[in-house]
């Protein structure tokens, strides 16, 4: 459990990133934070393995105040997937899988079969051990990240916006595989992104956050849906685009869909609860 | 420092000669550059041996091209002519890197918007290309200007008299005040010319101020 | 093309390659000369290039110094050091000018080529649990090596035509056959001189050149040769 | 060059195209000591009416003398021995007078010196006294008895002069190593990093710093008297100009030529107030 | 009226961009090329205006070949609004949006106060006139990269993926603007994208392309999700990732929809054609 203690970060330039943030984290889940450009996501995610420090409040994980820890150790247990995979362009992909273990000080040869395993993990062929980030592609590469964030088997992986470089198609793919291996390995899972959809699909828990980290309403993705907090989250959810508020057309294909403007979104199948 | 202070007028013209040989060298260098780095840049199969053979001016010793060229070209070693061309041939050398790196550094997706909104050629590289390659220029074009300065010193040993008279003459009679104030003096107006050209930057590129300035391979490497 | 070919008689003379003075003497002085100076500078810049890139700070301070040292004229410098130093320190009183010769390339090498580092992927190497000495000799040391070979490439190019001055305080170096050549109108040595100094420049810079791309790590290497991927619009 | 004289048919000097407006064009060599030469004539002149311009601080011989010949320089004061070696390398002259007449054959068409002066400023091989005396020198000739190894220091072009190293052995017997000391000789020698020294007889230093000129008997140095170097047609046509400049080579004199070194390098005046007050002292002014 | 005759493209180190397409874009309709990256939509969309000539077959406007026309003058005469916004660094926002104005021969008056009524189509502020673009955030630079569309009041506006860059809200907010200005100054927009829904979102045609520009499937969106031409792209469309198949589910809040994984997807409303 990552549980966020009345946590404020004001930047020396005087920004406010965040601003008396409270939320809990439970452990084994999904949860996402969700929100527009520089409303404090990533701050709030860098505070979770202190690459970021709290101006005020405390972060704990199960109990202990991060404050306390060693940094290069607790990030070191902690994974940590970013948008554009952050790989070092400079090694290769097993040796970038195998950074964490190396620098704790396992042997080559054993942080190289770690690298293999995970490879497989995450559908990527072995062939590409050897290869460079650069020669890969963007999908791949994103794979790559996720490896390395699992290489120290951390009960903890942060994730941010890691598939937000990558084009839609391969997206919806490493969301699926995301959706997967976390029903496989069971993390505690925090992951940022600004695409509401993604936070639905992938979030036990979903944060919306406002500008400061405000918390604008948080809870699973059914909740959110069926009701919205007020005005702001209906609309950031989609609502007023009249893509989730939906009604039933029938065709000679049978019954669609379709929004406010007419135009079709969906196909009704049977099984209604 | 007394010696400075009795010998302000001597300073002071030396200075302007100093001054004159020097900005005659860099604006000609810069002139030359121009459709050189534009060539070198343009026609890839050019481009080495454009680079190519302005490095090699480069690593001419000053002293001797300010001897041999006088041989070659039929023209007196003393007269200013000579340092004149001796400098634009090292500031061409510097500048015609920095004109193809500075035409490199435009992004081509701007290049590409201008053709797409009906520039013609002559027109975008007027309009689109130079402008946008302005602040890596005139990166180069500083540098140019602050080593011509320092370099024309050299003109004295066959003859051209400027600020490094006071070298050669503080040596000779041992009045090291002398031989500072030349070096004080050099610096000064190398110092003084970069700031010009820097202000004059900011005024010429306007856009080019809210971000940090492009920092490319070249100002880095043989530019610097 | 006389002058050429008398320049290049004078070379091959067998003459010319013994004695006090010999050609091949006067080339190691230069060579020495520009390693010794060269070295030190490193042995200053680029620990000082790295922490300024590292952490970021005194940028503008390094810019203004380099600014300045370039500013400085070296034939002016090595008077005013020889008659400060006195006789006895003339090599002194060389290498001092050629160093600071050498500085400002070198400084710009090494913080530019940490500067050039995608932010990205220091943040990362932070994030994974690298410690700040990992970072800097894991990520940013390597990643920053080609910048920094290329401003040893252009301090070596200047310091060696540079090192031509040291002749004038009896230092020796290719500067020597110039120097005496201009005082006896003997044009065919002059040049014999400058070519050699080209000649040696030129080598050095296709030497460093070579080093250079060699430093460029693998992985970059083959971001520039595929471009895998990469959209032709950025 | 007879074409060039003042019967031009059309009143016009046109041919020569230099010294434009008649101005008398005043080079010297970058050497203090004889810009401060430069500046006495040029203040002369302009004291007695005449226009003049001036182009100092040239470096080499063969840079100048070209502008000489093709009339863009017009007066310049000079040494008749290394003027002379400058045409005629081979020469056997020797003395002030011999070499002052060899000069006037050697030299090119169009060029013409006045009178020479007493003052001479010409090369000497010049010792320590604690050397001269520990070896009890006086002549170049005694070097061949000292029994430590000699090093000759010099400008780097003396390795090929006729009276260097090779000079020094074939008319005195003497075996010396070369080290080319350029502009710090002097320093060198005291600093005793050289021996024997090629050193200007006018440096105020042989004074100041305790050297002995060794003395010439087998005349390896030519003399070298300040003369002034003058395209004929300024000698020719503005006699005025002659009688200035022949005036004022009469009043310098070997010590006074000491003396106004001392007066830039000692005193550090400047070249211009030095000039001044040296018309001032000899009445020229 | 646009038409595609045949037309191929293959550039010089081999790569069959286009082949063989034929297509014709209807006048005063917003007509979107999608495709995963890489397609040959941009080509498709630069052969328009001849920033790329085809290898083989013609593109015709109106029944005239466009290679007849000259290409400056063609260029000048269809707004081109792109990726990034492509605006010029080195001019303010008036300046980049008079760009045309003043290539055509307009005073720097006339073309200045066109600009400022752009401006005002857009949605900027006149403020913001004498800024340069870097001072603006990334949606406002792509209002002013439409308002240069627009300048030279051309009857065709070509729009490469122009919401790309920016922020899904952001975006969602441009998208909007594009459909009110679409409704006022009706012209013929072509609009590339990769994104699904922003193509249902704004194409009356929707043309959805495979590697080569090959044409999977045209037609309205209502056609296109109610009768996927075949597998692939029915799973493009996004039936596969299960959130175009819904099914209701009743909630105390009312009826909801749901998809394969009982995710809320969106609420059910009244009014069933
Ligand atoms: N190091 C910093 N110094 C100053 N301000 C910062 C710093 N890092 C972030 N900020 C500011 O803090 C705010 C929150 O930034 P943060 O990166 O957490 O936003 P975000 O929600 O992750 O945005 P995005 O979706 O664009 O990544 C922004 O206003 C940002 O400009
Ligand atoms: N100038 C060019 N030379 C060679 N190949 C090119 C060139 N321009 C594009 N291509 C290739 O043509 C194909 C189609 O490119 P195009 O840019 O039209 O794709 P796209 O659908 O716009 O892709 P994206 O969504 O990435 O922008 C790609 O394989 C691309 O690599
Ligand atoms: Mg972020
Ligand atoms: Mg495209």
């Amino acid at each position: 459990m990552i549980e966020f203690r009345n946590v404020t970060k004001r930047f020396p330039d005087g920004t406010v990133a965040v601003d008396s943030f409270d939320l809990v984290i439970p452990s084994h889940k999904t949860t996402v934070f969700v929100g527009s450009s520089g409303c404090g996501k990533t701050t709030l995610l860098r505070m979770i393995n202190r690459m970021v420090e709290p101006t005020s409040g405390t972060v704990e994980i199960d109990g202990e105040d991060v404050a306390a820890k060693q940094a290069v150790h607790l990030r070191r247990s902690i994974g940590y997937v970013m948008q554009n995979s952050g790989l070092m362009p400079h090694f290769t992909v097993a040796e970038n899988i195998a950074t964490v273990p190396r620098l704790t000080g396992e042997t080559r040869r054993a942080a190289k079969a770690r690298a293999l395993e995970l490879m497989a993990t995450v559908g990527l062929d072995a062939s590409m051990a050897d290869r460079y980030p650069s020669q890969l592609s963007g999908g791949q590469q994103q794979r790559v990240g996720v490896a390395r964030g699992l290489a120290a088997d951390p009960n903890i992986l942060l994730m941010d916006e890691p598939f937000g470089a990558v084009d839609p198609i391969v997206r919806a793919e490493l969301q699926t595989e995301l959706i997967r291996l976390q029903r496989e390995l069971d993390k505690t899972v925090v992951f940022v992104t600004h695409d509401i959809d993604e936070a639905f699909l992938l979030g036990d828990q979903v944060a919306i956050l406002a500008k400061g980290a405000e918390r604008l309403q948080v809870g699973s993705p059914s909740e959110i849906t069926e009701d919205p907090a007020d005005e702001f989250v209906a609309a950031f959810i989609g609502a007023e685009r009249g893509k989730r508020a939906l009604r039933v057309k029938q065709t000679p294909h049978g019954p669609v869909l379709v929004d406010a403007e007419g135009r079709t979104q969906g196909v009704l199948v049977e099984g209604g609860a | 420092m007394d010696w400075v202070s009795d010998n302000l007028d001597l300073i002071g013209s030396l200075t302007l000669d100093h001054l004159r040989q020097s900005v005659i060298a860099i604006v000609a260098g810069f002139l030359l550059s121009l459709p050189l780095g534009w060539v070198a840049w343009r026609y890839r199969l050019l481009r080495g041996w454009v680079i190519t053979v302005t490095g090699l001016l480069y690593t001419i010793p000053s002293l001797a091209l300010l001897m041999i060229l006088p041989v070659v070209a039929g023209y007196p070693a003393t007269s200013e002519t000579n340092l004149v061309i001796a400098l634009t041939i090292y500031a061409v050398a510097i500048m015609v890197r920095a004109v193809t790196d500075g035409l490199d550094s435009v992004d081509p997706a701007v290049r590409r918007a201008a053709t797409a909104v009906g520039y013609g050629d002559a027109r975008r590289f007027w309009a689109v290309d130079l402008p946008l390659a302005g602040p890596v220029i005139l990166a180069g074009l500083r540098v140019t200007a602050v080593s011509t300065i320092s370099l024309a010193t050299v003109g004295i040993l066959v003859g051209v008299t400027n600020l490094g008279y006071l070298f050669t003459n503080g040596l000779q009679r041992r009045i090291i005040p002398e031989v500072l104030a030349g070096i004080v003096a050099v610096a000064l107006i190398a110092l003084l010319v970069d700031l010009l050209l820097m202000l004059a930057g900011r005024s010429l590129m306007p856009w080019a101020r809210s971000k940090t300035p492009a920092r490319r391979r070249a100002s880095a490497g043989a530019a610097a | 093309m006389n002058l050429l070919s008398e320049a290049f008689a004078w070379l091959t003379d067998p003459e010319q390659w013994t004695g006090p003075n010999a050609l091949q003497h006067l080339l190691f002085q230069q060579l020495y000369f520009t390693a010794i100076a060269v070295g030190i500078a490193a042995v200053i810049a680029v620990p000082l290039g790295w922490a300024i890139g590292h952490t970021g700070k005194g940028r503008e301070v390094a810019v203004a110094f380099a600014g300045a040292a370039r500013a400085v004229p070296s034939f002016g410098l090595l008077v005013l050091l020889v008659l400060l130093f006195g006789v006895l320190h003339k090599p002194e009183a060389a290498v001092v000018t050629f160093v600071i010769l050498a500085i400002p390339p070198l400084l710009a090498g090494a913080y530019s080529g940490f500067e050039a580092i995608d932010r990205r992927t220091v943040d990362a190497a932070r994030a994974v649990g690298m410690t700040e000495a990992q970072v800097l000799w894991r990520v940013e040391v390597p990643l920053g090596l080609p910048l920094l070979v290329g401003g040893l490439r252009s301090a070596v190019l200047q310091v060696v035509a540079t090192v031509t001055i040291a002749a004038y305080v009896n230092l020796g170096g290719l500067g020597l056959p110039i120097i005496t050549g201009l005082s006896l109108r003997r044009y065919e040595v002059v040049l014999g001189g400058a070519v050699l100094v080209a000649v040696l420049a030129l080598v050095l810079d296709a030497l460093l050149a070579l080093a250079q791309r060699a430093a460029v790590p693998h992985g970059v290497l083959a971001a520039q040769g595929h471009a895998p991927r990469r959209r032709t619009e950025s | 060059m007879t074409g060039c004289s003042s019967d031009d048919p059309l009143g016009e000097n046109e041919s020569t195209g230099e010294a434009a407006n008649g101005a008398i064009v005043i080079g010297s060599q970058a050497y203090y000591s004889n810009e401060i030469i430069a500046e006495i004539y040029a203040q002369a002149l302009e004291g007695a009416g005449q226009e003049v311009e001036r182009r100092f601080s040239i470096g080499q011989r063969d840079a100048y003398i070209p502008e000489l010949e093709s009339g863009a320089i017009t007066l310049f004061p000079e040494y008749t021995g290394n003027l002379l070696q400058f045409f005629d390398a081979e020469t056997e002259a020797r003395s002030p007078e011999d070499v002052y007449a060899a000069l006037g054959e050697a030299l090119p068409d169009g060029l013409t010196v006045l009178e020479q002066s007493t003052a001479s400023d010409q090369d000497s091989y010049t010792v320590t006294k604690a050397f001269a005396d520990a070896n009890s020198l006086t002549s170049i000739a005694d070097l061949a008895n000292v029994s430590e190894t000699l090093t000759l220091g010099g400008p780097p072009e003396l390795a090929e002069r006729p009276y260097g190293p090779t000079g020094l052995e074939d008319v005195y017997g003497v075996q010396v190593e070369f080290s080319a000391t350029g502009d710090t000789t002097v320093e060198d020698l005291v600093a005793g990093t050289v021996n024997v020294a090629n050193v200007f007889t006018a440096d105020p230093r042989i004074q100041t710093d305790d050297l002995v000129v060794l003395e010439d008997p087998e005349s390896l140095f030519l003399a070298s008297n300040v003369v002034p170097l003058v395209s004929e047609d300024i000698a020719d046509e503005v006699s005025e100009v002659s009688e200035v400049i022949n005036a004022v080579s009469a009043a310098l004199t070997p010590e006074g030529l000491i003396a106004l070194n001392v007066q830039s390098t000692v005193d550090q005046m400047s070249t211009p107030d030095i000039a001044k007050q040296w018309l001032e002292d000899n009445g020229l002014s």
